[in-house]
């Protein structure tokens, strides 16, 4: 197979996979099940495939010349580090739904939109086209709007709306931008784009409409406040939204749009770290008063994108291979943050942390996982959130915005108090509920693995990091 | 004094009979009389039609539409007052206000 | 092959911790896993001592680089650090025998070892971060597997390690940022800029906070009476005081060169003195053993950051010799206070009482670690102090009158706790108590022979620990071992001592019992005031440091729901305003829609006659 | 043939009234196998149309090209699906036959309009949409379909009315109604009073059909009233050929752009975009906003037509014709809905995509097309629409264009959310799917949006550009 | 042409446009539904004149047959379909208002005053030709679509009827 069929398939395979769910699932459920993360494991398969070739150097493009341009696909070494961040937390979550979704109403449905979900995922990351990019980030939009509403009572699907409108709000403007970029580059094409930007930098309006967009899929101020709310979605949906994937569409096209192809005027460097900065001071400050368990993991997912957007966008290797190292870490351990609040919430029926309380005694291995999860997200070492976090504020204290990293500095404080006042109060204490077991097998499995992943994301830091830098430089056009 | 001269009268009485029938078609409540002032507008309208073809001397074109107009216009009076009546018998009134019942 | 000893120094004890995991559930499997490798580490450090080697390996492009460093203070740290872990490996056999997670208290334990070399050795920045804040974890989970609610005192201690942790980290990356570099060896900064003075605060920051200074101090008193005994002597009273001042030595001495008489120096005496005064009023006061201790635990470490901050060879000098005599005394105290509670079950002074009698043995290495710190010639606590006082008054006599008042207190706490526990009546509750059984009398007893050890033979660590991590240029030909002592610092501790005896004496006979020899200070006016607000943790950093974050969340809090409001609220509503509107003009009247388009058709024209 | 496109509507209501029972049965398919022709015709013409070669007519309809074709297309459509659902709704056999005859005449109506090239033709045969339509609308003569045929009749009457005056002053200055004679002279005149007179009696009657706000008084209780499949038709396609269709063919053949009239089309556009929108958001009843939406969609196509730019007229085709399929289908679910449940009231509704997962995903998908979503088609047509007035410099404009279709997926959102997408209300436990004469449409029409969607990109060189080459 | 044939045709035609006038105010304002259907054909007949005066006979012949004839009857069966029954539908019937037209003067007024303003200008209208063409070969020949159309909408008129007009059973 040659690799641009591999890059294909890895973005074909779950888009037009994920509608045959459904049919699947009305003859046999299991294999349904078997089918959704199998079509999830051929994207985290293809992803790796890809791992050789473009770590040589290589970049596999595939284009479909049309109407509005060359609709291309391009995998670089910041799209096979995205596609595979992306498809291995999300074969995880697949994994961890079979045991979470199995009492609900409508997991056809729920299947085929997580899957169609990831599948639209891949495509994002791999676009090269700013149309193509817009449609698989709408098909995103779609498909979690659905899955945020999944329970379908009045507030929940409101909730929904609420999160599709504001980030439909967003995608319209970024399209907007999109149009002004093609007016200035003439293209839609991002190689054509960044040929034809070289020494002109975006029109600051453009960068506006299209940092909109970004910012309210990521979640960041002042567009965040669809996040806390989506947490009435099934707690696999949340882990998928708000930790692993959704809100990282943000930031790679961040990464993909500002970094790699269309030069930003000066200003924004230090609007976009001063957005994130507050973004993440705010969210973190919203968490300490937060009393329910998963808008809290919510308001702390919109803190942590502050960093991950600070290291992107305020310049320099370091940062930037550390907010990439971020969207790694951040996505495997805010993952099994969700997953663990899920266990804790079909177990207890109960997400107010201030009514739980001494749930380790009976649930030790979710408690334990969570903890794992907690270190890493704080950037306690030996896990893998202790360097992304290093080298991101490392990489920031180098650039001239003191002030911002300083800030940043104090939105890690507070991470560590609302992080550990969760911690403390759902799984510490005296119990407050009726004492249940562990959840089912699949579940705690799940996330004990992304506990374990947390654990071996740093303690062999060395290939993520070394994937992440060569990505970086690549970016920067320091290697090919 | 020419031809136009003798036209411009026209005109100005088109105009003011088409005043006529759009007042009355504004301010009546009456279904049958919104049909009646319809009317008053058609015949301005018939009327500007021949002014037409005799300023522009076409008036065999005029006249071929004018027939046209005509019979399109029989059969929407025809339907109008199928409606009416239809409503008639549903309300028993013929007030155009009882015609409210679909708003916001 | 000492490279290989290098990483089996950190790797042993992580790799034994993971045995004593698997085995947390088999108690004494697990207890001989755990000792086993205490010694092997201890094999390990002797190994290593004296040795000078580095290793460096290139791990990531981006500054993290796996480096070790061995030379005289790291082989020492570590060995001290290996002695300590045996020490009260062997200790806490009988003591966690019958505890619930005595397994996971093993593990983490030998974690902490391995954290605790890692951080000794490494000499890269980054991966001295790494191990550094690794430590957090065990502290964490040591402190949580203690008595039922600990886990409040371990959040706490998480809470302020943990801010002062990310305060170092800062500072580690300011100061790689204007070095160029992140091996610790090659870095010279200086302290006249802004940016390495940053640097410099925040890694001052880390590393006090880490020794226990204040004001990250706060969690130690609590964590003294939630946590297992073994553990305070091992990490606060050990580990943590040796890293901290170690890292401490290596900033001021080896990074950025502190200079007598510059601010730097100044702030980081002030830290000292001030830290030295806040703890040890508390610990005056304090009516529980293991609390008492922990407060001298605090304010010893003043002495160990006024004598390094001094930034003249005798306080320096003083201040290592200082720590390591401080992790001895305070572990041994430590100790003591462990047999006292497994033997009578409580550490509550009001409750004890003439134990000297049924427990000689401990009470001896009370005794003599007491004096110890109290800097009683001849044990080694005394000759340390003399050196910090020397160095000290060469700085200012502010500084050293400060440091001689702390001794006061010091002594005067040590003699109503001594009273109070070993003196006086028996209760009725401890009438058949008896000695604590051999394997934790013997930690007790070493660790009481180093005390008289380093203090009458003080040459031996002072030849072989302190002067050669200073090396003989900085000391100035000098050689601070031995007792050629100025006379004037020695009447003055010797007055000073005295006068504790004296007042002691005075409280005594004032409130009736030994456990009231402080009252009178307790209760003096001004003071009582204070007291009281700080037992209510008014001064309490940490309860200080919440309330601002609580603060902080309130205000960002509204920020948030403002934004929530501007858009569920403000643009809903304007909306559906907008709406109705809309929708209100649509009576279902045919004349109104008549009017509307009459009025369309007459602004078409309008529009075309205009705009033509 | 064209023009057998009109005659065979006539010639089969003629036969189909023999005095002979069987014939009355094959009404539905003579009018299915019909609309099948249409549209194959269409389809097949449309290659040579946008080819740029016209297809030369040996008889009097001798006009096709491009923008002609592909309304004959959506024509034939949305005819082919208003028979199933007039067969799926009518309820009475005679007087489904009798619809169905409406339903031929308005349809040789519509086919008439966009083939000829003649004002008073243009004139006859809209108004023989228009009459078709008004008795379809009051057919089951409840007294909202009344309400309703009436104000249609009594707005579309004035409408007329203006156009005819204007038809009559172009007379007198061209001495022709043909749209080239006309052309000419109305560009020897253009500036005087009396000629703008004229036009804008003129482009006032053309708004008022198409619905434009502020015109559009008769519009919401015309389509909220009428019969199942009469909406369905009304909306998806008569008032849109009746309307908007000439509007703009005599804006692009007759009138030219001009800065009036491009401003008079940028701000009834906007004002119907934004305040169709805005009150579609607050109704309840599940036709009336589609009405609304129709409203606002309307506007989109008169701001891609107002600038003037191939890229915009483009444009505002495309989105004619993918209004017609999507407002179509919508109105398809509506009737579904209403037949399952017997309502229209949303607040009555809920839960119902379980219940009836055919028109549950697939209005999702016509309301995702009108909203904007790709990558369905109404995406493509309303970027290209803004991208052609950002283009053009009306940034303004865009922006609103783009801000407005937040508002419109804001109202279907609270419709799906009401009706679809919810639990299911007490009352709608019993649901089922509706036939498949009503699911079948739904799903070619789906079908359609999809595919149309996703090979636009592929499209948009070979067929939707060159619909303005005129 | 004769300056005073042109004068009288004009007195002429102003006269016929006054009784069409009033015809239709009359339509309009008269109280009775019969009496103004009865003006409206009035209104027709004078209509009739004024085209047979232009030169359009075969539009008055027409005009003089279904607007004059056919519309009236229409107009006055479905009156008489909708005359009131009882006396509560009497009272219920909608009652003509003068006062509503007070307005209607001052309206007729100023658009009368606003034209011949509007009319003052010169018109750019071309010069008359002469009729070419004759009705009969005008009709059957360019203008058979609108033949067409007609033929369509009385089809759909005869629906109408039969739709609209049918009882129910």
């Amino acid at each position: 197979m040659s690799l641009d069929t591999i890059m294909l398939l890895v973005v074909v395979v779950p888009v037009f996979g994920s509608l045959l769910l459904p049919l699947v699932g009305k003859v046999c459920k299991s294999t349904r099940n078997g089918l959704a993360l199998l079509l999830v494991l051929v994207s985290l398969a293809g992803s790796l495939m890809l791992i050789g070739p473009v770590m040589s150097g290589k970049v596999i493009t595939l284009t479909f010349p049309t109407g509005f341009g060359q609709m291309m696909l391009m995998a670089d070494r910041l799209a096979v580090f995205m596609a595979l961040v992306s498809s291995l937390v999300g074969a995880i979550i697949v994994f961890y739904s079979w045991g979470y979704i199995s009492h609900y109403e409508n997991q056809n449905e729920y299947y085929l939109l997580v899957v169609l979900f990831l599948g639209a995922m891949m495509g994002l990351v791999f676009a090269a086209n700013l149309l193509i990019l817009y449609i698989f980030w709408e098909i995103t939009a779609i498909a979690s709007w659905r899955l945020i509403g999944f329970f379908r009572s009045p507030a929940i699907v409101l909730r929904a709306d609420k999160s599709f409108l504001v980030t439909f709000f967003g995608a319209t403007m970024m399209l907007l931008g999109f149009i002004m970029v093609r007016e200035q580059a003439g293209s839609w094409d991002l190689p054509a784009i960044k040929a034809a930007l070289v020494g002109h930098p975006l029109s600051s309006a453009a960068v506006a409409l299209i940092l909109l967009g970004i910012l309210s899929k990521s979640a960041t101020l002042p567009l965040q406040t669809w996040l806390p709310d989506a947490g009435v979605a099934p707690s696999p949906v949340t882990a998928l939204l708000h930790a692993a994937v959704l809100v990282k569409i943000g930031v790679y096209a961040y990464a993909r749009l500002f970094v790699v192809n269309m030069p930003l005027p000066e200003i924004w460097q230090t609007i976009v770290p001063a957005i994130a900065g507050v973004s993440a001071l705010v969210a973190a400050g919203a968490a300490l008063l937060e009393t329910d368990l998963k808008r809290l993991i919510a308001f702390s997912t919109i803190s942590q994108i502050g960093f991950i957007f600070l290291g992107l966008s305020i310049g320099g290797e370091l940062a930037l291979a550390g907010g990439l190292l971020y969207i790694l870490m951040h996505g495997v351990a805010k993952g099994g943050l969700f997953l663990c609040a899920g266990i804790v919430e079909q177990n207890t029926h109960c997400k107010d942390i201030t009514k739980l309380g001494g749930l380790i005694k009976t649930m030790p291995v979710t408690a334990i996982a969570f903890l794992i999860c907690t270190f890493s997200v704080i950037g306690i070492p030996p896990l893998g959130g202790f360097f992304s976090k290093y080298m991101v504020i490392a990489g920031a204290a180098k650039g001239p915005h003191l002030w911002i990293v300083l800030s940043f500095v104090g939105t890690a404080f507070l991470t560590i108090i609302y992080l550990m006042r969760v911690f403390v109060m759902v799984f510490m204490g005296e119990p407050k509920t009726e004492l249940k077991s562990e959840g089912s097998p699949v579940m705690v499995w799940s996330v004990a693995l992304l506990a374990l992943l947390s654990i071996a994301g740093g303690l062999l830091i060395y290939y993520p990091s070394f994937f992440a830098t060569e990505a970086t430089r690549q970016i920067l056009g320091l290697i090919p | 004094m020419n031809l136009v001269s003798l036209v411009m009268p026209f005109g100005v009485f088109v105009a003011l009979l088409a005043a006529v029938g759009l007042y009355c078609l504004i301010v009546t409540r009456d279904m049958l009389r919104v049909i009646l002032a319809l009317e008053v507008i058609t015949k301005a309208v018939t009327l500007l039609l021949i002014v037409g073809g005799l300023v522009s001397g076409h008036m065999a074109l005029a006249q071929a539409f004018v027939i046209t107009l005509i019979v399109i216009e029989v059969v929407v009076i025809v339907a109008a007052a199928g409606i009416v009546i239809a409503v008639y018998k549903h309300t028993g009134t013929l007030d155009i206000r009882r015609l409210r019942n679909l708003k916001g | 092959m000492t490279n290989n000893l290098m990483y089996f120094a950190i790797l042993l004890p992580a790799v034994i911790s993971l045995l004593a995991f698997a085995t947390r559930k088999m108690g004494k499997v697990c207890a001989a896993t755990a000792l086993l490798g205490a010694v092997v580490n201890l094999v390990v450090a002797i190994k290593l001592f004296g040795q000078t080697a580095a290793v460096h390996v290139p791990w990531t492009s981006w500054g993290l680089d796996f480096t070790l460093r061995l030379y005289s203070f790291s082989g020492f740290i570590v060995l001290a650090a290996a002695g300590f872990a045996l020490a009260i490996t062997l200790y806490s056999l009988p003591f966690m025998a019958k505890r619930e997670h005595s397994g996971l208290f093993y593990f983490q334990l030998l974690l902490s070892v391995a954290f605790a070399n890692g951080a000794a050795l490494a000499d890269n920045l980054i991966l001295l971060l790494f191990f550094w804040e690794g430590l957090l974890i065990t502290l964490y989970g040591l402190i949580a597997i203690g008595r039922p609610g600990a886990w409040k005192s371990a959040m706490k201690a998480l809470v302020l390690v943990g801010v002062s942790d990310v305060c170092m980290m800062f500072g580690i990356a300011l100061a790689g940022h204007f070095a160029g570099t992140m091996q610790i060896s090659k870095m010279h900064l200086v302290l006249t800029e802004t940016g390495p003075t940053l640097a410099f605060l925040f890694l001052i920051i880390g590393a006090t906070a880490k020794a226990g200074a204040l004001p990250f101090h706060s969690w130690i008193p609590d964590a003294a009476e939630d946590a297992p005994l073994p553990f305070m002597a091992l990490m606060p009273a050990a580990f943590e005081k040796l890293l901290g001042i170690y890292f401490l030595a290596r900033i001021t001495l080896d990074m950025f060169a502190l200079t007598p008489g510059s601010w730097c120096s100044t702030l980081l005496m002030t830290l000292g003195a001030i830290t030295i005064l806040v703890a040890v009023m508390m610990a005056l006061i304090q009516k529980d053993y293991k609390r008492l201790l922990a407060y001298h635990a605090i304010s010893q470490v003043g002495y160990m950051i006024l004598g390094i901050g001094t930034a003249v060879p005798a306080g320096i000098v003083g201040g290592l010799f200082h720590m390591i005599n401080h992790a001895l005394y305070k572990s041994g105290l430590f100790l003591s206070g462990g047999s006292v509670e497994r033997q009578t079950g409580t550490t509550d002074l009001s409750k004890l009482g003439g134990l000297a009698r049924q427990m000689p043995i401990t009470f001896f290495c009370f005794f003599v670690t007491a004096c110890s710190i109290s800097g009683v010639p001849p044990f080694n606590g005394f000759i340390s102090k003399e050196l910090i006082y020397d160095g000290a008054l060469e700085r200012g006599g502010i500084f050293y009158a400060a440091a001689l008042l702390g001794s006061f207190l010091t002594a005067a706490s040590f003699l109503k706790l001594g009273h109070s526990a070993y003196f006086g009546k028996v209760s009725e509750a401890n009438k058949n108590v008896k000695e604590a059984p051999w394997a934790m009398l013997v930690p007790m007893l070493t660790i009481a022979g180093f005390c008289i050890l380093f203090g009458v033979y003080n040459q031996l660590p002072l030849h072989k620990l302190i002067q050669p991590v200073l090396g003989e240029h900085r000391l100035e030909g000098h050689d601070y071992a031995g007792w050629h002592f100025n006379i004037m610092l020695v009447v003055g501790t010797l007055v000073v001592l005295a006068l504790a005896l004296l007042n002691h004496f005075i409280g005594v006979k004032r409130s009736g019992s030994g456990i009231g020899a402080a009252d009178h200070i307790h209760y003096a006016p001004g003071l009582h005031q204070a007291y009281d607000a700080a037992e209510k943790g008014w001064f309490d950093p940490y309860e200080l440091g919440l309330t601002l974050a609580r603060g902080v969340g309130r205000v960002t809090w509204g920020v948030d729901r403002f934004i929530n409001w501007v858009s569920d609220g403000l643009a809903v509503g304007v909306t559906a305003m907008f709406s109705y509107l809309v929708r209100s003009f649509h009576t279902g009247s045919l004349p109104i829609y008549l009017w509307w388009a009459i009025a369309g058709v007459a602004l078409v024209i309008i529009l075309l006659v205009k705009v033509n | 043939m064209p023009s057998l496109l009109v005659i065979l509507p006539l010639l089969a209501v003629l036969l189909l009234n023999l005095p002979l029972n069987f014939l009355r049965r094959l009404a539905l398919p003579a009018a299915l196998l019909l609309a099948l022709y249409q549209a194959a015709f269409a389809l097949g013409v449309l290659p040579a149309c946008c080819a740029g070669c016209p297809t030369q007519e040996r008889w009097f309809l001798n006009a096709l090209d491009p923008l002609t074709s592909v309304l004959l297309l959506a024509i034939a459509i949305v005819a082919f699906v208003s028979v199933f659902v007039l067969r799926a709704t009518a309820g009475e056999e005679r007087r489904e036959f009798n619809m169905l005859n409406l339903v031929f005449l308005a349809v040789a109506g519509m086919n008439g309009l966009v083939l000829v090239r003649d004002l008073f033709s243009l004139y006859v045969f809209l108004e023989l949409a228009s009459i078709a339509s008004f008795i379809l609308i009051a057919a089951h003569r409840e007294m909202g379909g009344l309400e309703g045929a009436f104000k249609y009749l009594v707005m579309s009457a004035l409408a007329t009315m203006m156009m005819l005056a204007s038809i009559a002053l172009l007379l007198a200055l061209s001495g022709s109604t043909s749209f080239g004679a006309v052309a000419e002279a109305l560009q020897a005149h253009a500036r005087h009073g009396y000629v703008l007179t004229a036009l804008g009696l003129f482009l006032g009657g053309l708004l008022i059909k198409s619905g434009v706000m502020p015109f559009h008084g008769w519009l919401p209780d015309a389509y909220s009233a009428a019969p199942a499949a009469v909406s369905t038709l009304l909306a998806g396609i008569v008032t849109k050929v009746t309307g908007v269709y000439a509007l703009i063919r005599l804006v692009l053949d007759v009138f030219g752009f001009t800065p009036a009239t491009q401003q008079l089309l940028l701000i009834f556009g906007a004002i119907s975009v934004v305040a169709g929108a805005l009150a579609a958001l607050g109704q309840s009843d599940m036709k009336r906003m589609l009405a609304y939406s129709s409203i606002s969609q309307v506007g989109y196509i008169l701001l891609g037509l107002a600038t003037g730019t191939g890229l915009g007229i483009a444009a505002a085709v495309f989105h004619l014709f993918n209004h017609a399929i999507f407002k179509t289908l919508l109105f398809v679910n509506a009737a579904a809905v209403e037949k399952q449940t017997g309502t229209r009231d949303m607040n009555q509704l809920g839960g119902l995509a379980q219940k009836m997962p055919i028109t549950g995903v697939t209005s999702l998908l016509a309301m995702f097309s009108t909203a904007g979503v790709p990558p369905l088609a109404g995406f493509w047509s309303k970027l290209l629409i803004i991208a052609a007035l950002w283009l053009s410099g009306f940034h303004g404009y865009a922006l609103l264009g783009i801000g407005a279709s937040l508002l419109t997926l804001a109202y279907f959102l609270s419709l799906q959310r009401r009706v679809f997408f919810g639990l299911v209300r007490a009352g709608c436990e019993n649901v089922r799917e509706a036939g498949w004469a009503l699911t079948l449409p739904s799903l070619l029409l789906a079908a359609i949006l999809v595919g149309v969607g996703l090979a636009l990109p592929w499209l948009i060189g070979t067929f939707l550009l060159p619909v303005k080459g005129f | 042409m004769d300056p005073t044939f042109l004068k009288q045709q004009l007195l002429m035609n102003i006269i016929l446009m006054g009784a069409m006038l009033l015809g239709a105010l009359a339509t309009v304002m008269l109280r009775q539904l019969v009496k103004a259907a009865i003006a409206l054909a009035f209104t027709s007949v004078v209509l009739c004149v004024v085209m047979f005066k232009l030169n359009a006979p075969w539009a008055a012949v027409f005009e003089l047959s279904v607007c004059a004839g056919l519309i009236t009857v229409v107009f006055i069966s479905a009156v008489s379909l909708v005359k009131p029954a009882t006396e509560e539908e009497r009272a219920a019937h909608i009652r003509f208002k003068t006062r509503r037209y007070f307005l209607l003067p001052l309206v007729l007024l100023l658009v009368g005053v606003g034209l011949s303003y509007v009319t003052g200008q010169p018109l750019p209208l071309p010069a008359a030709e002469p009729a070419g063409t004759e009705l009969r070969s005008l009709l059957w020949g360019p203008r058979a679509l609108d033949l067409l159309g007609q033929v369509l909408v009385l089809l759909a008129g005869v629906w109408g009827v039969v739709m609209l007009f049918k009882e129910e059973k």
